[in-house]
């Protein structure tokens, strides 16, 4: 017998939440970044859960796109890092605060 | 057989995610990330989207981590942090009551509120053909402007991605671009 | 000619066409870029020149319409038109855009100034001829940005505070007929069963309860009276006009100032005719108290651009009066007014910025007796004051007395406060001319130089309407007429306003 | 010829244009040729269309011609067209008769001013606006002419505007003018209201509809109106302030014809004085209290043309004296006769002036009648004339004036009366002072010092100071001035006709003749007395000067000082609050005000942006958390 769906979005509650924590607590800008890429994961797992459940192709072709924005954004999220870096090698995300009102 | 797939995938997610987040090493972090990302894959097939499962794989184990311990290892940026310590004030209560929140308040919500069921435009899930024929299908039909759109995207990214992590001319990079 | 022409839009896309080829243009040849822009004023007033020929005189309602669907889900169109309102303000925005683009020198960035002044130009031409109350606010915020810039780009000294703060004042009363706007469109959705912006429509089916127009009316009213700008909202005026360089100072005072009466008009009036005259006792005691108190104010000054800017507080005040007086006099001499102020405001403009240019200085206390070196000039800035001040066979006298004259039979006693006014603006005035041009002459002032062959070609249209106005006036009154004659009769129709029959006239049996 | 009428202001008109444009060129004397020329047309013009009207029968005597509609809006309609009536072509002739006599003056006085070709500018733009004044058909339109006749005297005043004092006074006349055009514009307003329309015709035919509180309304208004542009109590002190301008402008502007623009209005809308009583009486009062205060000031003025001056008020109240009497006739009368003889003195004292290098005070002069025979001349018989020593015309106008007034109340007589007494004895002494006694001159170098006006240096003969006659141009007028000053008097009964169609009720002298030859005695006698006044203070020396010119009538009773405190002081501090206080502190402060307040509050919240991108993202969380919270708490 097959694992309700209502399970699998509950592990995906689950994930997310720990990814927004992990975005919130850690300074490591790397870190972080994997911390997105946590709930972006868990939102994709929901709507993998519910094409299923709802029986429609839409949610997996939204999951498709979440993919691919996903590598775009890293390629540029890490492009920005490597600058940051090779100014101060040892850069945490509370180092730079350059908006402050 | 479903329910021992289920909760050993469940187990590697959870804990590849409480890895990433825990992890003092930003490389131990990344390990545990690909944990994560294959727990999920296997979620993916689990539930019919095999064509997703193998994007999953291929392109965030196989691409986006490896992409993170390139610039972990080029920038020689792996040391270990103290995770104990938080510079911020109130920054990390607020943040476990609003992550524990967030899950609380979609349990909450999924007791009384739930999807409306209506179709998309896609088309069911189920049915003659196999996953990945029913997703091209959509892609490249009904949602092709998007589809191209995300070409377009990417190569905006990769531009950009140059653009910001080259070296300028003058030694350094650009106040304005590094900070 | 202009049967097939869609002349209107002409007259608003040549600008916006000069302003796009200006800014394509290389920075260095400054000549070729005042040419340029010139020509493409040169063609709008051309256009307008056309307009007013082809303009008949006899005819009611708006002409040369021109509609078209733009934005069909929301009942947004494309429709211009113009009526004897708009009429003479659409030509006198068209002369003085060239007079201020080949004008005054410009001392950096001409490129920039020109591109500037020509997407004015089209600002305000469009917010003139809207008949869409969309299109208006757009055209209607569109003029803001260019001056914007020019104020804070040209500016003198303190541009960056006067900007800001024209900037702000306006657009709170934008912010607030913006809601108006919206308000009185969806009402009338909700009355009527159909969406749409258009003017004519929403005034003639005049769907809104009488206490929700009133205060649509005030919302549309802090706009215009901002614009104008009526008591207490006008000290935004004096300095804007101040330290905007000499072509800002005359588009603002020139055109800008009427943008607010002109909206009363057409917006205030024809929209929510009720409201209009129950509130008229308010607007009419805050036209008054500016005829008096921007007066009194200018008396004082110490700066000569800042005097004319207060001298402006005083005129658009007389406008004020008029139009909220009421009668077919007052309403037409508004109008007329607005043209006349126009002209003599932007004259005075145009000579400080010339005094400027050769003492760099403002201060009246550091000139003094020019009319022995420059007599000249002397006498044109003479003739121009004396405009301004009302005498008659000067155009200024022929609106002001005809505001005067209506409200007097309309509103007694208001207009009895108001023509005191009269006797404070020679005050001031001659006082200033007397400060500036008589007394003795020494120092820097001795070196004045007499007014240049461009300064007379500048001032020469001016002048010359300044007197044709004020001697005869007959061909410009008898456009405006017919169509104030429609105002009122559609505010007497929508309201329990009644026009003494001695000021309708005979033309009203 | 009648159609011509539009001649009589074109010519002028284009003189002006023609001078404006080429005056530079044309110079000096030219362009002042050119400028008599039109002006001398214009009366050849006004004297053809007198004689056509007078070949019209009595009620038919009027004609009027439509030139151009100029403002016409709803029940308003106001032509530039022109009324021809005995009235206006009274006018019409002696303002373009004199007019032209002190053009022709002008172009000797002036001759070496280097602004010379401007002042005939001027000159002839100020002829146009009196002689649209005079003629036009509506009110509206005589305003026009009204202002431009006060534009022009501003200009004309303030003509040396290197002088402070010249331009200081050409301000002061336009703007208290400008509070009489307050009660002239309002009137105008009210006819409108009233009447539906600002043409003459209509307005003074359908006058005796009105009511007894309008018409007095209208009559007081443009009374007030008459009293700026006339120079009354209150309002006359711009007039001794504006001979700082030319003494040609003295003569024509502010002697013969723009002052007495006040009394043509009120004669022009008799028929609406006639319904209110009230005002009429209001009229003669403020006209004698002005004959006699501002006699009383001329006693004592030292200035040739302050003289001059303050009689010119004296003598425009004895006009509003006659108008609040009923008396049109008399006051038109005396308004053509005081043209005369005001004109002649003026031009007289321009010449002693010219011919003294521009010393004006009296007390520097003397004994100029060896010296300057055509002046003195002509002078002595502009004195007896306006002292009203039969039969000069000063006395036959004059007498008709006390006669009127004697019928409308004794009291008003009385003044007047008085100030004939007065205005007999100021005249003398500026005679016997100028002409008579011993030479008191200046030596040169002092003359020069004293001089304020350099545009006469050309005739400063240096080393040997001499007073010298006038030039011809100058001369002539004078002699013609004064053959019109001494004969005026004939003109007493045709005007009286002439003027009869233009008057509602033709006023009747009710008293007896034994009654009026009284008067006639008593009025002469008076006039006599002042001169033998005069001549034993001034010419026999029996009462030390001092005495008879007390501080407080030199300075003219303080009332430009009063006006200083009551008026200006309280409106310039007024001004400055306003400018100062009000508009900067108080509106613009409220406004900066608000813009401080949101400085303020934005200070303070600027704090919340920290720059950790932690802290947004915390933000961010918990926002989400409150959107779901809320979500939850409705879904329950």
């Amino acid at each position: 017998m097959s694992v309700p769906g209502a399970w699998y979005l509950g592990l995906a509650a689950m994930l997310f939440g720990i990814g927004a924590i992990g975005l919130l607590i850690r300074r490591n800008v790397l870190i972080m970044f994997m911390c997105v890429e946590l709930m972006l994961n868990a939102v994709n797992l929901t709507f993998v859960t519910f094409a299923r459940m709802l029986n429609d192709i839409g949610g997996q072709v939204v999951v498709f796109f979440v993919l691919v924005v996903a590598a775009a954004e890293v390629v540029v999220g890490l492009a920005i890092i490597v600058s940051i870096f090779r100014r101060r090698a040892d850069a945490t995300a509370d180092d730079i605060s350059l908006l402050k009102g | 057989m479903d329910w021992v797939v289920f909760v050993a995938a469940g187990i590697a997610v959870l804990a590849g995610a409480l890895g990433v987040v825990l992890a003092t090493h930003p490389v131990h972090s990344a390990l545990m990330l690909v944990m994560t990302l294959f727990g999920v894959a296997v979620l993916f097939v689990a539930q019919q989207a095999h064509f997703l499962a193998a994007v999953q794989i291929i392109v965030y184990a196989g691409a986006i981590v490896v992409l993170f311990l390139f610039v972990i290892m080029l920038l020689g940026v792996d040391r270990s942090e103290n995770v104990r310590a938080e510079p911020l004030p109130f920054q990390r209560p607020i943040a476990y009551v609003a992550g524990a929140g967030v899950v609380a308040a979609v349990f909450l919500l999924a007791r009384t509120t739930w999807v409306s069921g209506a179709q998309s435009a896609a088309g069911p899930a189920d049915g003659p053909g196999s996953n990945i024929e029913k997703l091209a299908d959509s892609l490249f039909t009904r949602y092709l402007l998007a589809f191209e759109m995300t070409s377009v995207l990417l190569v905006i990214a990769v531009v950009g991605a140059v653009v910001l992590a080259r070296h300028s001319p003058t030694g350094g990079v650009r106040d304005s671009e590094a900070s | 000619m202009s049967g097939s022409l869609p002349i209107l839009t002409l007259l608003v896309l040549v600008p916006v066409l000069g302003a796009g080829v200006v800014a394509l243009m290389p920075r260095d040849n400054e000549r070729l870029l005042k040419l340029v822009g010139v020509t493409f004023a040169g063609v709008s007033l051309a256009l307008a020149v056309a307009l007013m020929f082809d303009y008949r005189a006899t005819g009611t309602g708006f002409q040369f319409v021109s509609d078209h669907v733009w934005i069909r889900s929301f009942g947004i169109s494309w429709k211009l038109g113009v009526d004897g309102i708009s009429l003479f303000l659409i030509g006198l925005t068209g002369v003085l855009f060239p007079l201020v683009i080949v004008g005054p020198a410009v001392h950096k960035d001409v490129k920039g100034y020109v591109a500037w002044m020509l997407l004015l130009e089209a600002g305000c031409m469009g917010v003139f001829m809207s008949l869409d109350l969309f299109l208006f606010f757009l055209f209607w915020e569109l003029v803001l940005i260019p001056m914007y810039f020019l104020i804070g780009g040209w500016g003198y000294d303190r541009r960056i505070y006067a900007t800001l703060k024209f900037f702000l004042y306006t657009m709170v009363g934008s912010a607030l007929m913006l809601v108006g706007i919206l308000t009185v469109v969806f009402l009338h959705q909700r009355a009527t069963g159909h969406l749409t912006f258009d003017v004519v429509t929403l005034a003639n089916e005049q769907s809104l309860a009488s206490s929700t127009a009133r205060w649509l009316f005030l919302a549309f009213a802090a706009s215009f009276a901002i614009k104008v700008p009526i008591f207490p909202v006008h000290t935004w005026l004096p300095d804007a006009h101040t330290e905007a360089p000499t072509g800002g100072s005359v588009i603002l005072a020139g055109i800008m100032l009427k943008l607010g009466t002109y909206g009363f008009l057409r917006f205030g009036l024809y929209l929510f005719p009720q409201a209009a005259v129950d509130m008229a006792p308010l607007f009419l005691t805050l036209g008054t108290i500016g005829i008096i108190y921007g007066a009194v104010v200018a008396i004082m000054q110490k700066d000569l651009k800042r005097l004319v800017a207060y001298s402006s507080v005083a005129h658009l005040g007389f406008i004020v009066v008029g139009t909220f007086g009421l009668s077919q006099q007052g309403l037409e001499g508004g109008v007329l007014q607005m043209v006349n102020h126009g002209l003599s405001t932007g004259a005075l403009f145009f000579l400080v910025g010339m005094i400027y240019e050769r003492r760099h200085t403002r201060l009246i206390a550091e000139l003094g007796g020019i009319q022995r070196v420059a007599p000249v000039f002397a006498g044109v800035f003479m003739l121009v004051m004396l405009s301004s001040i009302g005498l008659p066979g000067l155009n200024g006298f022929v609106g002001e007395f005809l505001v005067l004259i209506g409200t007097f039979v309309t509103h007694r006693w208001w207009a009895v406060v108001a023509t005191a006014g009269v006797i404070l603006a020679a005050l001031y005035l001659l006082w200033a001319y007397q400060r500036v041009f008589h007394g003795p002459v020494s120092g820097e002032n001795a070196t004045f130089s007499e007014m240049t062959m461009r300064e007379r070609a500048i001032m020469a249209p001016l002048v010359a309407l300044i007197v044709l106005l004020g001697v005869y006036p007959k061909p410009v009154l008898d456009r405006i007429a017919p169509s104030v004659r429609e105002l009122i009769a559609h505010v007497q129709e929508h309201s329990d306003y009644r026009q003494p029959a001695v000021a309708a006239g005979a033309a009203e049996r | 010829m009648m159609h011509a009428v539009w001649l009589i202001p074109a010519l002028p008109l284009t003189g002006f244009l023609i001078l404006l444009a080429t005056g530079r060129r044309m110079g000096d004397p030219k362009a002042g040729y050119v400028a008599t020329a039109m002006m001398v047309g214009a009366f050849v013009v006004a004297v053809g269309v007198f004689f056509d009207l007078m070949g019209l029968h009595g009620e038919e005597r009027r004609f009027q011609q439509d030139l151009f509609s100029w403002i016409s809006v709803g029940g308003l309609d106001v032509h530039v067209g022109f009324l021809v009536d005995p009235l206006s072509v009274t006018m019409a002739l002696f303002v373009t008769g004199v007019g032209a006599l002190i053009h022709l003056y002008s172009v000797g006085y002036m001759h070496g001013d280097e602004r010379y070709p401007t002042f005939f500018v001027y000159l002839n733009l100020f002829a146009f606006s009196m002689l649209m004044l005079v003629l036009s058909d509506s009110f509206l339109l005589t305003f026009l002419g009204w202002e431009g006749v006060g534009a022009c005297s501003y200009f004309l005043i303030s003509f040396w505007f290197e002088r402070p004092s010249a331009a200081t006074a050409g301000k002061k006349a336009f703007v208290t003018n400008r509070v009489g055009d307050f009660g002239f514009m309002l009137a105008m307003f009210l006819i409108f209201a009233t009447f539906g329309s600002l043409n003459y015709v209509p307005v003074l035919e359908g006058a005796h509809e009105l009511t007894h509180v309008t018409a007095t309304a209208i009559a007081l208004l443009l009374f007030v109106g008459a009293v700026g542009k006339s120079a009354q109590l209150p309002l006359y002190v711009w007039l001794p302030d504006a001979m700082e301008g030319p003494t040609p402008v003295s003569a024509l502007i502010h002697a013969a014809t723009m002052v007495t623009a006040g009394v043509f209005l009120m004669v022009r809308v008799n028929p609406i004085l006639n319904l209110a009583p009230g005002a009429l009486t209001l009229i003669a009062t403020i006209g004698a209290l002005t004959a006699f205060f501002a006699a009383t000031i001329a006693c004592a003025q030292n200035d040739i043309k302050k003289v001059l001056a303050y009689s010119t008020v004296s003598q425009l109240g004895y006009m509003f004296l006659a108008v609040g009497s009923g008396a049109y006739v008399a006051a038109i009368f005396h308004m053509v006769t005081h043209a005369f003889f005001k004109a002649l003195l003026f031009l007289g004292a321009g010449s002693v002036i010219h011919g003294m290098h521009d010393e004006q005070d009296m007390k520097y002069m003397g004994a100029l009648r060896k010296w300057m025979p055509i002046t003195s001349g002509t002078f002595i018989v502009g004195w007896l004339a306006i002292a009203g020593v039969p039969p000069f015309s000063g006395f036959w106008s004059k007498d008709d004036i006390l006669l009127a007034a004697f019928e409308k109340n004794k009291a008003l007589w009385f003044i007047g009366l008085l100030t004939a007494l007065m205005t007999a004895y100021y005249m003398s002494r500026q005679v016997f002072l100028v002409f008579y006694g011993g030479e008191r001159w200046k030596k040169p170098e002092a003359a020069e010092a004293h001089g304020e006006d350099v545009a006469h240096d050309a005739h400063g003969a240096h080393g040997d100071f001499k007073p010298h006659e006038s030039p011809p141009t100058m001369a002539f007028p004078l002699v013609v001035l004064a053959g019109l000053a001494a004969v005026g008097g004939i003109l007493k009964s045709p005007l009286e006709r002439w003027l009869e169609p233009v008057l509602a009720h033709p006023h009747e002298f009710a008293s007896s003749s034994s009654t009026k030859l009284g008067l006639i005695v008593v009025t002469t006698v008076g006039a006599l007395s002042g001169i033998g006044l005069a001549y034993s203070i001034w010419l026999r020396n029996r009462v030390r000067a001092e005495t008879v010119e007390p501080e407080v009538l030199r300075h003219a009773w303080y009332v430009d000082a009063l006006y200083q405190k009551i008026v200006e002081a309280p409106g310039r501090a007024l001004a400055n609050f306003s400018a100062f206080v009000v508009d900067a502190k108080v509106i613009d402060g409220t406004v900066n005000g608000v813009g401080a307040l949101v400085r303020a509050g934005g200070t303070r919240l600027r704090t919340v942006q920290s720059g950790f991108v932690r802290n947004y993202a915390l933000a961010v969380a918990v926002g989400a958390v409150a959107i779901l919270a809320y979500a939850v708490a409705r879904s329950a």
